[in-house]
């Protein structure tokens, strides 16, 4: 493939698997996930330059960074729902990833909904017990989801993540609405995850209990001068 | 005792379960004697033969499907200004039927027209603003079946049966003002009771009023049924919430 | 009241050509109904009078769902409904805006497109003010339509069903004010009732909108 | 992807008669245009294969919006296009619901409804046939339109006039068919480009949706 | 008005004023404001009931309970926008909500948004460069709300408040996403606001570091039988 005149190095947009990458690294668990001069953009703008950091499986990293730092950034491009700019990151078909957004639908129950989920990721009903033994929503299996209160909400969520059956958690501020109790729990269950061998990388503000590394995203502000990807900047003055 | 004490949902199961066999009983024997009369002990028309007969079922479904508009009218009125669930249930009860009733006389007007004007539908303002009732009907209904939250859903299909209300008779002007303007020959359909003879008349009228009582026994009935529908929708939220 | 209507304006423009959005809906339809129908004046004719009325109604229709659905997803509506804004002057200011984008550039544009579908010259001025008079009306009955169905996540299809039989009457008179011109009838009659329903659905409508808008808030 | 498609039609029916509404739809265009242009059967009857047609069309257009939009509003996209099934199937699967929910429903019911257009009781077997091959390229097309426009909110008009230039083969063979079909000449030329028109949709399209998704996803 | 025989004692939907409740009480600053015997329900459950507090002006009271206890069907009753079943709540003219969606257009940027809202409650600049002051958003006033990060946008919705000039604040999870310095501005301003005579009712399940009143949520539970308004609950059995 030649060079790019602009430099843009990322996936092309019509490939169908989300992340064809030459250097793409596949790894198994217990090993480490590099990320390694990670290049990530929002909208039109980069927003993170040069990320490098390893994760060794059983271990989870919170990324720190005040509001606006570039972590909902990272995150997505971590998922590969944004392409990254250049750089080397691990294969995202073993990410699950939990936004702002549950994708739970309304009209559906909360065991229809993990049902639905667990079709889709080609688990099975084990996991959704599993899952809502794991967040307590068996008082909660049967109610629609548009009758859940936010923390119950949140937490039909990220129980989601358990009936993905992946290894690497991409966590968007998930105890976001949760109490006490459910933040207990998620640690929990976050710390089973680990011990399965499994690893997470988080963004939150909070500090949520379980022994974690962490990075600063801030470090990886992009120049001012590269926050735009402008392919003219030279041919027109 | 205030006529509202009928309202209240317990003495409304108790009452019309007792009164639902007497009108539904009425119905049945006066729809049978009018019909029975009319499509049997009357002479055939001298222009419309044996396809007269229709006229048994026709017009007195299509008297009842314009008449539960404006029961519905009234229900959805006591619903707003009281709140009465009853009566917000009655509404809702009433719909299908003056839906069903509308088809019922669209179907014999068509299978009617065939024979009479040659074709199965034309757009006679009378025919038009009947299918527009229709329309109105489906609306209504779809939004009933629309909304999960009971009491909104009441107050929003009585709200827009207010308003249809309006648009509906202003549709029934329109359509007469629409025809009119386009200089067809005279109006299709047979006007007014002047063109039948008695002969006709008598048992027309005694099947309009048991179409009448077969409509009130059946929005008994139905209205019955809601309020057991809502009950078991309430049962299950219950369940659901617990 | 201003600010919001600005504000409507304001998105309707940012969102992407919200002017010229129903302008091109109603070219695209009136190019359409030729493709389906066949391309002879003589057919055309006749039925041009009402499928532009038919278009400007559909362009209408397929607005709507923005009027109060976005308002009600990112909180909007909560907000306004506490605000010391009475919600009726707020139903008001978004059929008015809802107007000003779609209903007013589809009177304007509906004369050049009438080539289109051979309607006679003669009927030109006639439909421009039976446009620019029965627009108003679709609007309003749009905006009770959706605020009826704010409750229901993309209930466009739904709200068609509630919406189009109550555009009937306008529709009905809106059409014949221009067959009426284009034969050189007088239209005095229908012109009245299509002004007469326009200014009850305006003054009236708004309190109906402002109810439901409050039962879906609950 | 059955998962998918179960969970499609299961909100459908949820959200209140999914299947129902684009028929109801049907039916009141098909009232709206007579009294739009007039009750004459002569005048009527040579435009009805085109109107019935052009109904089908815009029953399909109304319930496009449901097709993407929900899903990237609460984040189901995301998790939909980082799940182990491939973008593309994703599409179809869509597609395949809005056809089940909207075309299938249309096409089965616009036999009754054509009476009310006076189209010639011949015709009506071309009438089903045209719809059933017809209706499967409306919806692919549609969530291709679907998937451009994910990214807007509430971009139903924007999407009505991407999709609508897009229908007009589908829409002319189609109304072709129906009205040689009235007239008895042979149809199978425009039947068979029709098919073809399907097929190729059916077969490729769900590329160019999927590739329409990623970059709406970015 | 006679005693309606389902007993159903809200508020007609038909009223164009949210709450003419016949003891509405409109209180002054600096006085109690009296929330006495109310009953709260979210969609057709009845979720509260007997909630009875009273709110001193310059105070804040905190609502406490775990996911589910009933915070946001209390907060969205106060501010009018759900009818209470029963009981007596202040006027809620007088009173700004702030909930989970943050009421900005993405399509506008911060300085439009909050310009929207200013005129729609009736103040004007000075409000609104005092909301962008207190909530230091000077360096993205030019931003649409669609570019900014999570917690950029809830900052952004928070400055709303200031702009309405109301004296009584509804708060649902203010600081959901806002990073610690945010965190602490919020409660900076909350503290003017408190001085300057305002009140505030906040639901929350962290700690903001501001002196304030709790109040227990869970304790107002409804009763198992009494969580449906159920007209025909006699008359089928
Ligand atoms: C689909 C076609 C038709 C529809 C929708 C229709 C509808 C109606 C309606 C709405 C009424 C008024 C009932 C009332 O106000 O109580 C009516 C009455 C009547 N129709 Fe039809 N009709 C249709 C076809 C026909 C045909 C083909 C004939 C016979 C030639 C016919 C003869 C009558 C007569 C004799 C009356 C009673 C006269 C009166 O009450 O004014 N109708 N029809
Ligand atoms: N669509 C966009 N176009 C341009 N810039 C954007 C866009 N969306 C976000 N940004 C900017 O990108 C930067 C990174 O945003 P991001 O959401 O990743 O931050 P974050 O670390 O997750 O912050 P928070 O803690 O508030 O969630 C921010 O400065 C934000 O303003
Ligand atoms: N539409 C609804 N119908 C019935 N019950 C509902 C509905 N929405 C929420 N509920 C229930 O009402 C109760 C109160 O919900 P609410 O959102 O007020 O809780 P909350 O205290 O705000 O919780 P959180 O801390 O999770 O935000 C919960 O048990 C919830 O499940
Ligand atoms: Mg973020
Ligand atoms: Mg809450």
């Amino acid at each position: 493939m030649p060079e790019r005149p602009d430099g843009f190095k990322g996936i092309p947009w019509y490939a169908d698997d989300p992340l064809p990458h030459p250097d793409a690294l596949r790894i198994k668990d217990g090993m480490d996930r590099v990320v390694s001069e990670l290049t990530c953009c929002r909208g039109e703008a980069i927003v993170l330059e040069g990320v490098s950091f390893a994760l060794r499986g059983g271990r989870a990293l919170v990324l720190r960074g005040p509001n606006g730092a570039g972590k909902t950034t990272l995150l997505r491009t971590l998922a590969g729902l944004t392409p990254p700019v250049s750089g080397a990151m691990p294969d995202p078909e073993g990410a699950a990833y939990a936004g702002h957004a549950d994708g739970l639908k309304a009209q559906l129950t909360v065991a229809e909904n993990l049902a639905f989920w667990a079709a889709i990721f080609g688990t099975g009903p084990a996991e959704v017990e599993g899952a809502i033994r794991g967040f307590d929503l068996a008082p909660l299996r049967e109610r629609r989801a548009a009758e859940l209160s936010a923390g119950q909400k949140r937490r039909a969520g990220l129980a989601r993540l358990l009936v993905t059956g992946r290894d690497l958690w991409l966590l968007d501020e998930p105890t976001v609405s949760l109490d006490r109790t459910a933040v207990n729990r998620f640690a929990c269950v976050m710390r089973g995850h680990l011990d399965a061998g499994g690893a997470a990388i988080l963004a939150t503000h909070i500090d949520l209990g379980i022994e974690a590394d962490e990075l600063d995203v801030a470090a990886f502000a992009a120049k001012r001068e590269a926050t735009l990807r402008d392919p003219f900047a030279e041919a027109v003055e | 005792m205030s006529v509202w004490e009928y309202a209240n949902p317990r003495r409304f199961m108790a009452v019309s379960a007792r009164l639902l066999p007497w009108v539904a009983g009425a119905a049945a024997l006066l729809c049978a004697a009018g019909l029975t009369w009319g499509l049997f002990f009357t002479p055939e028309d001298f222009r419309m033969g044996h396809s007269v007969k229709i006229i048994y079922i026709h017009v007195p479904s299509a008297f009842v499907a314009i008449n539960a508009w404006f029961m519905m009218l009234v229900a959805s009125l006591i619903w707003l200004v009281r709140r009465h669930h009853v009566s917000a249930l009655a509404a809702r009860a009433a719909a299908p039927i003056g839906l069903v009733m509308t088809l019922v006389a669209l179907l014999t007007g068509a299978i009617w027209g065939k024979p009479m004007w040659g074709t199965y539908w034309a757009w006679d303002p009378r025919l038009t603003a009947f299918l527009i009732l229709g329309l109105f009907y489906l609306g209504y209904i779809a939004l009933w079946s629309a909304i999960e939250a009971q009491d909104a859903a009441a107050d929003l299909t009585s709200i827009l049966c207010l308003v249809g209300t309006v648009f509906a008779v202003l549709s029934r002007y329109a359509a007469q003002f629409w025809n009119q303007g386009l200089h067809q020959g005279a109006s299709l359909s047979l006007d007014a009771e002047e063109n039948i003879s008695d002969v006709f008349w008598q048992p027309l009228v005694l099947s309009i009023a048991g179409f009448t009582l077969l409509f009130l026994a059946l929005v008994l009935l139905r209205t019955r049924t809601e309020i057991r529908r809502r009950r078991l929708h309430s049962l299950s939220l219950k369940a659901r919430l617990a | 009241m201003s600010a919001l209507l600005l504000r409507d304006l304001r998105l309707a423009v940012r969102a992407g050509g919200g002017f010229g959005l129903g302008l091109v809906f109603f070219l695209i339809l009136a190019t359409l109904v030729p493709l389906a129908v066949g391309p002879r004046p003589d057919l055309l004719a006749p039925v041009a009078p009402g499928i532009l009325w038919l278009g400007a109604l559909l362009a209408c229709l397929l607005s709507l769902d923005r009027i109060f659905a976005l308002d009600a997803e990112d909180g909007s509506l909560d907000l306004l409904a506490t605000a010391p804004l009475p919600l009726a002057g707020v139903a008001t200011t978004k059929a008015l805006a809802h107007w000003v984008t779609t209903g007013l550039p589809l009177a304007l544009a509906a004369g050049p497109l009438s080539l289109l579908l051979f309607l006679p010259p003669g009927a030109l001025p006639w439909l421009l003010l039976a446009l620019l008079l029965g627009t108003p009306a679709l609007s309003w009955l749009g905006t009770f339509g959706a605020a009826l169905t704010v409750g229901l996540r993309r209930g466009s299809l739904l709200l068609s069903l509630l919406v189009l039989p109550l555009y009937i009457p306008t529709l009905v008179f809106g059409a014949e004010v221009v067959r009426r011109g284009a034969a050189g009838l007088p239209v005095a009659t229908p012109l009245a009732l299509l002004a007469a329903i326009t200014l009850g659905c305006v003054a009236l409508l708004p309190f109906a909108t402002a109810a439901a808008l409050r039962v879906n808030l609950r």
